[in-house]
C-alpha cells in the first residue's frame, strides 16, 4: 500500500527538535537567570566561596529530590521523605558510637526498607500514595520523637561521617559530589536498562503498562525503595554537617524537595521528567532559599518573591507538549 | 584537601574599624511579637553605633538556618558579628564551627547543648539564655499560690525537642514536688503555639472539667491561647493561667488579672546585647581573653511578673547604657548550670 | 427548526440513584471510631465533649469545604495556610483592634473573605494561564500570602476588640458556638453549590473528564479559576474564624490546615484524582479527623505518639474504605 | 437558500501536522437531506476533516461554506450555532455526570438559569432528546452506570440538541459510531440516521464498507488527505470503494480462509476448567496450538472478563488454568506474560498503548529481553528489531521514535500487536476486538498476521468485532450467554455456520 502521507523525517527534525531541546535546557536556563539576578542584586554574591557554600547546602536537597523523583515519575508522590530523613538522622546519631562506619550503610538500608514498606502498602492496599506517605510522615515523626527521647542526639565522634564534609579538589564539597554521583547513577541505570520504559509507562498510563505485562507493582515499590534510600543518604549528609541527629531536623525539606522536582520540569502527574531536571530544580530552590535573604531581601518580601519566582520557574521549565492536561 | 572556606587569622582580632563591622541578627521569623522585638532591638543598637543590622529569618526551619549561615560565612567575614537564635540545641554546633573557621564573632542565645562551651572557642564570644528550670518553677509556684496550694492543674508543653520546653517542664516538676497539694492532671504538647493551645485546652477542660484549677503554659503564646479557651467555656477568671516571655499581651493580662504570672524575657535587650558584645570584641574594646569565664555562657536576669510589678514591664525600655562595652555583662544572673 | 419526535416516548427505565454502597465506608468508620472511644472513655462520650468536638471542627470544616471543590476537579490546593494568615491579619486590622482606629465590623470581615477569594483567583490564573500545576501554583500563592501577612503584622500583635467577631467564638446557640453554625452554613452552601449550580457540577465534571467539556464547547478555564476563587473565599473565612477564636490576628493562623483539610477530604471519600466525593463526604471526613484527635487525648495516648497513631488510623480507615471498590486493573496513584 | 444549495461545502482544505500532511486540499460537498458516507484508510484524514467542520481543528488553508455562505468555525459552539454537531470517534461523555447533564452540556439553555440548575427542566430537555431516538434511558442515571451502547445513544441524543440551537436544518457528523456497537444496536442507530435524513444532513464514517453502502446515499473517499472520488451507493460494491481507498485492487477474501490449516495438535495448548469470576461461571475452554477460537456473545455476556481473567487481569474465584498441561497460577499479568500469553485489549487508547511513548518503546514494552543484551538495552539491537517489525507489518510512522499517540488507529493497533511478537515466544494470544476501528487494508493485514501466527502454532482466543469476523477467522466458536458457555460450534474452513446459527444461541 502506498499512501502519499508526507513522512520525511527532515520536517520533524527541522521543526520539532530545537524547540524540544530548548525545553530540555530550561531548568539550566532558569538556574543561570537566577544566579545572574542575585549577582545584580548583590555583586558580592558571585564568588567561588559563595557558590561552593551553595552547592554544599544543596546536596541533601538534591539527594532527597532525586529519590522522590522516581516516585513522581511513576505517577505517585512521597510525602514521607523529609520525616524519614529526620528519623534517619536520629538513628545514625544513635548508632554511630557502636557501629562506626557501618552505621551509614545500615541507616540507608533501614530507610530503604521503610520506603519498601510504604510502597508495598500503597500497591497492596490500593491506597493513594499521597495518603500512605502522609500517614507514614506522622508515624515516622512519632517514632523519631520517641527513639530520640524528643531531643537532639549529639554525635561526639563524627569521624565516620566526616568524609562528607571534605572538599574534592579544594573547591567541590564532597557531599555535592556524592549527590551528583547519586543522580548520575540513577540516571545511568534508568537509561541503560528497561527501567526507564517501565517507569514512564507506569506514570503515563498505569493500566496500559500493566496489561503490557510491565511489573507495575514492583516498579512502584522499587521507586519507593530508592526514595527511602535517598532519604537515608540525605540524613547522613545532614548529620555530617550538623554533628547531631534530631527528630525534626529534615522535616522542613519536604516542600522544597517537591518544589525542586516540579521546578525541574518533571510532570507531577507522572511519566515525563528526569533526575537531572530535579538536580537543576534543587539548585534553583536552594538559591531561592538562601540567596534571597543573603542579598538583603527583607523577610516578608522574601516569601512573596519566593512564591512568585517559583511559579514563574515552573511556567518556564514544564514541557507542555508531554502533558496534555495540567491539573 | 580540607576546607575551601577561608578564615581570618587570630591576630586580626579587635582590629576592625567601627565602620567596617557587619552586624547580623538571625531569628526564626518576624511574625511573632517576641522575635520581632528582638530584631527591633538589634536595629536600635546598630543605629546607635552608626551601622545597620542585616536581618535574617529562617521560618523555624533548622536546615534553612544552617544554609543561611554557611552562605553568610562564604561572604565577607572579616568584621562579621552575628547574634543568633539557634533553632534547637542541635543547630548550635555547626554554627559555632562555621563561625570559628570563618573568624566571625558569634553570640548565641537560648539553645545550646550542655557540653558545648564558648570558652573552648575563639570567636564564639558568648552564649546567653534564661534559666528555664528556674522560670518554670517560679510560675509553677505562683500558680500553686494562686489556687491556694490545692487542686488540679494542666500543663501545656512547648516544642518537645527544645531545651526551653524541657527545662521549663523540669522546673514545673520541681515546683510540684514542693507544692504537694497541687496535682498535675494532664500534660499535652501545644508546640509554643497559640492556636494549638486553644484546642488542646478545650479538650483538656472537657476531659477534666471542674478539677482544673490552673493552667501552666511553657510560654505566653500558649497561655494566651488557653485564656481564649477559658473565655469560650465561660471560665475566664475562674482558672489561673501562667506563662513565660512577658510578651506585651501577657503583661497586660497579668495587669488586668486574667493571668496570674509570667516571666520576663527581654527580646529587645537580647537583640541588642548579642550585637553589642560582638561589636565590642571586633573593634578591640573588649578582648575575648579578658572576658570572665562565667560571662562566656550565662543566664540573664529574669523577673517574675505578677500583678504587683506588671506596670513596670508593660513597655520594656532598654537603656542604651546597657550596651556600652563596659556594661554588656551587667545583666548576668549567673553561670550556666 | 425542530421536528417533533417521530417516536413516542418510551417508558423510562429506572436506575437506582442516591447514596451508593461505596459512600458508606467513611460514615461507618466514623461511627465505629466514635464507638470505640466512647467505650474507652466516659469523658469522651459526655455531651460537653461532643459539643467540644463539633466546635473544634468548625474551622477545619470551612477550609475543607473549599478544598473539596478543588479536589473534585482533580487539582490540589496547598494555599490554605498562606491565605488564612493573610486573611487573619487583614480582618484583625480592619475590625476594632489595638493597632489602629479601624472599626469596619462586618465590612472588614467581607474584605478579608474577598482577599482570600483574590488569592484563589491568583492560583487559578497561574494554573490556567501559565499552565503551572496547581500543586506548585498554590504553594507559591501560600508563600505570597504568608509574606503579605508578615508585612501586615509589622512586629506588633494585632488583638481584636470587635465584640461581634469575638462573640462568634464565645456566644452559643443551641449549645454550639456561632462559629459552628457558620461552619454548618458553609457546608450547606457548599452542598447547594455542588448540587445546584453550574460551577459545582462543572467542577465535578472537570475531575471526571476535562477534555470532554472542551469538546462540548464548554470553556473550562473560567470555571477552574472560579473554583479556586471559591476555595480561596472559604479559606479567607477560615482565617477570620481563627482570628475570632484566638482574639488576635496571627500570621500562623492557617498553619497545618492545608494538609489536614486534604486528609479530611480524602478520609471522607473524595478522590485526589477528582470526579468523586463532595462537600458532605468531606464533612464526614472532618468529623472523623476531629473525633480522632480529641479521642486520643481523652483516652490518654502519650503526646509523643498521638500524631503517629492518628496517621496509622487514617491510613487504615482509607484502606478499609477502598476494599469494597478494589478491582484488578484499577489505577491508584 | 434553494433546495440545490449544498448544506455544507469544503474547498481545498489543508492541515499540516509536524511530519504529516493530514489534509492536502480536500473538497467535500454535503447536500441537504442526504447521508454522506466518508471512507478512507486509517490516517486518510477523515477525523481531521470532520474536526475542522466543528471548529476543533483550524485548517491551514481552504474554505468552508455552510448553506452557500463562507464561514470561519472557531469552536464547537461556533459550529453548533451554524447547525453543525458531531459525535466523536472516541466516546466523549463525562462519566460522573448524569445522562441529562451530558445531553445538555455546553448548551444548557433553560436548564440552567444564572448558573443555577433546574433539574426538572434539565430532565425534561434530556427526555425530549432521548425520545427523539426512542431511547428509554433514565436521564438522571449517572453516565458511567450505563452500558456502552446506551452511552452511544446519549451521545446521539446530545448531538441532536443542535436542532434546538439553530434555525437551519442541522448537519450531523458521526465519526465511526458503529465500531463499538453490536448488530442490534447498529440497526437502531441506522433507523435514527434514516429518520434524521428527513430534516437534516448526516456525515457517516465507518470502516465497515457494507454498512457505509447500506445507510448512505453517497460516499466520498479520502486518500492521503485528498478527495479520491465519490460513489453513489445504489448498486455499488464494497470492492469498488476499497479500490478507490487504496488506489489498487484489494483481495476479496478478507479472512484468508484458504490459509487456514487444519488443527492437528492432540494436547490442548490452553485448557480451562470450571473458571468462575464476578461475571462468568464454570467456564471450560480448550484451545489447541494453531487453533483460533472465537468467543461471541452480547454485551454483558462476560466474554471480555473471561479474556481478561485468562491474562490475570481480572480476579477469579474458582477454576484451573493449564498451559501445555502445566497448571498456572495467575496472580497478575506478569505470570501470564511469562507463560507465553499475550493480550490485546479492546480499549486501545487507554489500555493498549502508552500514548506519549515512542513506537519503539511501546513495541518492546513487554518483551524487554528482545531489545536487551544482558540487563542492558542495546540501542542497535532495538533499532534493528523495531524497524524490522515496522516493515513487516507495514506500520506507517515517521520513525520508530515517533510517539505512538500520533499514529493513526490502525497503525497503533499494529504496534500493540507487534509487542507480543517481537520475542517470538508467544504461545497464546488473547485478542479483544483487535480490528476495532481499522480500515479494510489494516484489518486484512491483521487477519493475515493471525493466520501466520496460527500456522506457526500460536493458539488464539478472539473476541471478534462482528459475527462475520468470528465466523471467517475461527476454527471453533464458543457462544457465551449470561456468563456461561451456551454452545460450542465447529467452524472449519468450508463448513462455516451462518450468523443466524450463532444469534440463536446468543439470546
Ligand atoms: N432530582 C435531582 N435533584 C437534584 N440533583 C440531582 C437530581 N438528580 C440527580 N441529581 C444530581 O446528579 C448527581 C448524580 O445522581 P446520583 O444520585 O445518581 O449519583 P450519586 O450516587 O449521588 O453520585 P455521587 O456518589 O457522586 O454523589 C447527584 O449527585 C446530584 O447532584
Ligand atoms: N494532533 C495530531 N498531531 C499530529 N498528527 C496528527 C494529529 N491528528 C492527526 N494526525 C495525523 O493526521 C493524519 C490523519 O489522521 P486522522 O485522524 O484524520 O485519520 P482518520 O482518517 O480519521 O484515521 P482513522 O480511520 O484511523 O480514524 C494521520 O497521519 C495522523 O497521524
Ligand atoms: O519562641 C519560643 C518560645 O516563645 C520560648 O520563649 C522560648 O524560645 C522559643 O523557643
Ligand atoms: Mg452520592
Ligand atoms: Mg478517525
Amino acid at each position: 500500500m502506498s499512501i502519499p502521507v508526507a513522512l520525511q523525517p527532515a520536517t520533524v527534525s527541522a521543526k520539532a527538535r530545537p524547540a524540544r531541546r530548548l525545553t530540555g535546557f530550561m531548568p539550566i536556563i532558569a538556574l543561570a537567570v537566577l544566579v545572574a539576578a542575585l549577582t545584580v542584586a548583590d555583586p558580592g554574591f558571585l564568588t567561588q566561596r559563595s557558590l561552593t557554600a551553595a552547592s554544599r547546602t544543596a546536596a541533601p536537597l538534591i539527594v532527597l529530590a532525586a529519590g522522590a523523583t522516581l516516585v513522581v515519575l511513576c505517577g505517585g508522590i512521597d510525602l514521607s521523605i523529609a520525616a524519614l530523613a529526620s528519623l534517619s538522622t536520629v538513628l545514625l546519631a544513635l548508632w554511630l558510637p557502636d557501629l562506626g562506619g557501618l552505621a551509614t550503610p545500615v541507616v540507608v538500608l533501614v530507610a530503604t526498607v521503610i520506603g519498601a514498606v510504604q510502597g508495598t502498602a500503597h500497591v497492596l492496599l490500593r491506597i493513594p500514595s499521597f495518603i500512605v506517605t502522609l500517614g507514614g510522615l506522622s508515624i515516622l515523626s512519632a517514632v523519631a520523637l520517641v527513639v530520640s527521647g524528643a531531643g537532639t542526639v549529639r554525635v561526639v565522634d563524627d569521624s565516620a561521617v566526616k568524609w562528607l564534609d571534605l572538599y574534592v579538589g579544594g573547591y567541590v564539597p564532597m557531599s555535592f559530589a556524592v549527590a551528583v554521583v547519586v543522580v548520575a547513577l540513577i540516571a545511568l541505570v534508568l537509561r541503560v536498562t528497561p527501567l526507564h520504559s517501565w517507569i514512564s509507562a507506569t506514570g503515563y498510563s498505569e493500566s496500559a503498562a500493566r496489561l503490557a505485562g510491565t511489573p507495575v507493582d514492583l516498579v512502584k515499590v522499587g521507586a519507593f525503595c530508592v526514595s527511602g534510600a535517598c532519604a537515608g543518604l540525605a540524613a547522613v549528609m545532614l548529620v555530617s554537617r550538623q554533628f547531631s541527629g534530631g527528630p525534626t531536623m529534615a522535616d522542613n525539606l519536604l516542600l522544597p524537595a517537591v518544589a525542586a522536582i516540579v521546578v525541574g520540569g518533571t510532570a507531577i502527574t507522572g511519566g515525563h521528567g528526569s533526575v537531572w531536571r530535579s538536580l537543576a530544580g534543587a539548585l534553583v530552590v536552594t538559591l531561592l532559599r538562601v540567596g534571597l535573604p543573603i542579598v538583603g531581601v527583607p523577610s516578608a518580601y522574601e516569601q512573596i518573591l519566593y512564591g512568585v519566582i517559583i511559579v514563574v520557574a515552573v511556567a518556564l521549565t514544564l514541557d507542555r507538549s508531554r502533558v496534555s492536561i495540567i491539573k | 584537601s580540607e576546607q575551601a572556606a577561608g578564615g581570618n587569622d587570630a591576630a586580626a582580632e579587635g582590629a576592625c574599624q567601627p565602620s567596617d563591622v557587619r552586624l547580623v541578627g538571625q531569628v526564626r521569623n518576624e511574625s511573632n511579637p517576641y522575635e520581632a522585638s528582638w530584631l527591633a532591638g538589634g536595629d536600635a543598637y546598630a543605629k546607635s553605633v552608626g551601622l545597620t543590622q542585616e536581618r535574617l529569618t529562617y521560618d523555624g526551619d533548622s536546615t534553612k538556618q544552617q544554609e543561611q549561615i554557611s552562605q553568610l560565612l562564604a561572604g565577607d567575614t572579616k568584621c562579621l558579628v552575628m547574634n543568633v537564635l539557634p533553632n534547637g540545641d542541635s543547630d548550635t554546633a555547626p554554627i559555632v564551627k562555621g563561625a570559628d573557621q570563618a573568624g566571625a564573632y558569634l553570640v548565641t542565645q537560648w539553645n545550646k547543648p550542655a557540653d558545648l562551651d564558648p570558652a573552648d572557642h575563639r570567636t564564639w564570644v558568648s552564649h546567653i539564655t534564661y534559666n528555664g528550670v528556674e522560670s518554670g518553677q517560679q510560675i509553677g509556684d505562683a500558680l500553686a499560690t494562686a489556687i491556694g496550694g490545692n487542686g488540679g492543674i494542666i500543663a501545656l508543653q512547648g516544642i518537645l525537642d527544645t531545651a526551653a520546653a524541657k527545662d521549663r517542664f523540669a522546673g514545673l516538676e520541681a515546683s510540684l514536688k514542693k507544692n504537694t497539694g497541687v496535682k498535675l492532671l494532664d500534660q499535652q504538647a501545644a508546640n509554643f503555639s497559640r492556636a494549638e493551645a486553644l484546642t488542646v485546652t478545650k479538650t483538656l477542660l472537657t476531659k477534666h472539667g471542674e478539677h482544673v484549677k490552673g493552667i501552666w503554659a511553657a510560654n505566653d503564646d500558649m497561655a494566651l491561647g488557653a485564656l481564649e479557651a477559658l473565655q469560650q467555656q465561660g471560665l475566664a477568671g475562674k482558672v489561673a493561667v501562667v506563662g513565660i516571655d512577658a510578651v506585651p499581651d501577657a503583661v497586660k493580662a497579668v495587669q488586668g488579672g486574667t493571668m496570674t504570672a509570667t516571666v520576663s524575657s527581654d527580646g529587645a535587650w537580647q537583640g541588642g546585647i548579642g550585637l553589642a558584645i560582638g561589636y565590642c570584641v571586633a573593634t578591640g574594646k573588649l578582648a575575648v581573653k579578658d572576658i570572665a569565664a562565667a560571662n562566656r555562657a550565662f543566664f540573664a536576669e529574669q523577673f517574675l511578673i505578677t500583678k504587683d510589678n506588671a506596670a513596670d514591664f508593660v513597655s520594656p525600655k532598654t537603656n542604651p547604657a546597657d550596651f556600652e562595652c563596659a556594661n554588656v555583662f551587667n545583666r548576668v544572673a549567673g553561670p550556666l548550670t | 427548526m425542530t421536528v417533533t419526535a417521530g417516536v413516542t416516548a418510551a417508558p423510562r427505565r429506572r436506575t437506582r440513584r442516591g447514596a451508593a454502597f461505596r459512600d458508606a465506608g467513611p460514615p461507618v468508620a466514623l461511627v465505629v471510631i466514635f464507638g470505640i472511644f466512647a467505650a474507652l472513655s466516659p469523658q469522651f462520650r459526655s455531651v460537653d465533649n461532643v459539643q467540644n468536638i463539633v466546635d473544634a471542627a468548625a474551622v477545619l470544616a470551612v477550609v475543607t469545604c473549599g478544598i473539596t471543590f478543588v479536589l473534585m476537579m482533580g487539582s490540589i490546593d496547598l494555599s490554605a495556610a498562606g491565605v488564612m494568615g493573610a486573611a487573619a491579619l487583614t480582618v484583625s486590622l480592619l475590625v476594632a483592634n489595638n493597632r489602629n482606629d479601624n472599626d469596619f465590623g462586618l465590612l472588614g470581615i467581607l474584605v478579608a473573605v474577598l482577599l482570600g477569594c483574590a488569592f484563589g483567583c491568583l492560583s487559578g490564573l497561574a494554573l490556567v494561564l501559565l499552565k503551572v500545576p496547581s500543586f506548585m501554583a498554590t504553594l507559591g500563592v501560600s508563600a505570597v500570602g504568608l509574606g503579605v501577612a508578615t508585612l501586615l503584622f509589622a512586629g506588633v500583635q494585632p488583638n481584636i476588640s470587635d465584640t461581634m467577631l469575638k462573640g462568634w467564638a464565645i456566644e452559643r446557640f443551641l449549645g454550639f458556638s456561632y462559629l459552628t453554625w457558620i461552619a454548618a452554613a458553609c457546608v450547606l452552601v457548599g452542598w447547594l453549590v455542588q448540587r445546584y449550580t453550574r460551577l459545582g457540577r462543572y467542577a465535578f465534571a472537570i475531575g471526571g473528564a476535562e477534555e470532554v467539556l472542551t469538546l462540548s464547547g464548554v470553556r473550562v478555564k473560567p470555571y477552574k479559576i472560579a473554583v479556586f476563587a471559591l476555595a480561596g473565599a472559604f479559606y479567607g473565612l477560615g482565617g477570620v474564624m481563627v482570628t475570632s477564636q484566638l482574639g488576635a490576628g496571627l500570621v500562623q493562623a492557617g498553619d497545618g490546615y492545608d494538609f489536614s483539610a486534604i486528609t479530611a477530604a480524602v478520609v471522607g471519600g473524595t478522590l485526589l484524582t477528582g470526579g468523586r466525593g463532595g462537600v458532605l463526604h468531606s464533612a464526614v471526613g472532618v468529623l472523623l479527623v476531629m473525633v480522632l484527635t480529641n479521642g486520643l487525648v481523652q483516652v490518654g495516648v502519650s503526646p509523643y505518639w498521638q500524631g503517629g497513631v492518628e496517621g496509622l488510623i487514617v491510613v487504615a480507615a482509607v484502606a478499609a474504605a477502598v476494599i469494597p471498590q478494589r478491582r484488578r486493573n484499577q489505577v491508584v496513584k | 437558500m434553494n433546495a440545490s444549495t449544498p448544506a455544507l461545502e469544503v474547498r481545498g482544505l489543508v492541515k499540516h501536522y509536524p511530519g504529516v500532511k493530514a489534509l492536502d486540499g480536500v473538497d467535500l460537498i454535503v447536500r441537504q437531506n442526504e447521508v454522506l458516507g466518508l471512507a478512507g484508510e486509517n490516517g486518510a484524514g477523515k477525523s481531521t476533516l470532520l474536526k475542522a467542520l466543528v471548529g476543533l481543528v483550524t485548517p491551514d488553508a481552504g474554505e468552508i461554506y455552510v448553506r452557500g455562505e463562507q464561514v470561519k468555525l472557531r469552536s464547537v459552539v461556533d459550529a453548533a450555532d451554524h447547525g453543525i454537531g458531531m459525535v466523536f470517534q472516541e466516546q466523549s461523555l463525562v462519566p460522573n455526570l448524569t445522562a441529562a447533564e451530558n445531553i445538555v452540556l455546553g448548551s444548557e439553555g433553560a436548564a440552567v438559569r444564572r448558573g443555577v440548575y433546574r433539574w426538572d427542566t434539565m430532565r425534561r430537555l434530556a427526555q425530549e432528546q432521548l425520545d427523539k431516538i426512542g431511547s428509554d434511558i433514565d436521564p438522571l442515571a449517572r453516565t458511567d452506570t450505563l452500558t456502552f451502547a446506551d452511552r452511544q445513544m446519549v451521545e446521539i441524543a446530545k448531538v441532536l440538541r443542535i436542532e434546538e440551537r439553530s434555525q437551519h436544518p442541522p448537519v450531523i457528523i458521526l465519526d465511526e459510531p458503529t465500531s463499538v456497537l453490536e448488530s442490534k444496536e447498529i440497526e437502531t442507530l441506522f433507523a435514527q440516521i434514516r429518520r434524521l435524513r428527513e430534516f437534516a444532513s448526516v456525515i457517516f464514517v465507518s470502516h465497515r464498507l457494507d454498512e457505509v453502502l447500506d445507510v448512505c446515499d453517497r460516499v466520498t473517499v479520502l486518500r492521503g488527505g485528498q478527495s479520491a472520488g465519490e460513489v453513489a451507493t445504489a448498486g455499488a460494491e464494497p470492492g469498488e470503494l476499497h479500490r478507490m481507498m487504496i488506489g489498487s485492487t484489494g483481495s476479496d477474501d478478507h479472512y484468508h480462509e484458504n490459509a487456514a490449516a487444519p488443527v492437528t495438535a492432540a494436547e490442548p495448548r490452553l485448557s480451562v476448567r470450571g473458571m468462575s469470576g464476578k461475571t462468568f461461571h464454570g467456564i471450560d475452554l480448550d484451545v489447541a496450538a494453531g487453533e483460533i477460537v472465537a468467543i461471541v456473545g452480547v454485551h454483558g455476556s462476560g466474554r471480555e472478563d473471561v479474556c481478561r481473567a485468562l491474562f490475570g487481569a481480572e480476579p477469579t474465584t474458582a477454576g484451573e488454568i493449564r498451559m501445555d498441561g502445566k497448571k498456572i497460577d495467575l496472580p497478575g499479568t506478569r505470570a501470564a506474560c511469562a507463560a507465553g500469553i499475550g493480550y490485546v485489549p479492546a480499549e486501545r487508547k487507554i489500555e493498549g498503548m502508552v500514548g506519549p511513548m515512542s513506537v519503539a518503546e511501546n513495541m518492546t514494552l513487554t518483551k524487554q529481553r528482545a531489545r536487551c543484551t544482558g540487563p542492558f538495552v542495546a540501542p542497535r539491537k532495538q533499532a534493528g528489531l523495531v524497524d524490522r517489525w515496522i516493515e513487516r507489518l507495514s506500520i506507517r510512522t515517521p520513525g520508530r521514535d515517533t510517539a505512538i499517540g500520533r499514529l493513526s488507529g490502525g497503525n497503533q493497533q499494529k504496534v500493540v500487536l507487534a509487542r507480543w511478537l517481537v520475542a517470538g515466544d508467544i504461545r497464546l494470544l488473547l485478542l479483544d476486538h483487535p480490528t476495532r476501528g481499522l480500515d479494510i487494508g489494516a484489518r486484512s493485514e491483521v487477519y493475515r498476521l493471525m493466520r501466520e501466527l496460527a500456522a506457526s502454532g500460536v493458539a488464539t482466543v478472539l473476541l471478534a468485532d462482528s459475527l462475520e469476523e468470528a465466523i471467517g477467522m475461527a476454527d471453533r466458536i464458543l457462544v457465551m450467554n449470561d456468563g456461561r458457555v451456551a454452545a460450542e460450534i465447529a467452524c472449519p474452513s468450508g463448513g462455516k455456520p451462518s450468523p443466524l446459527d450463532l444469534v440463536k444461541e446468543m439470546v
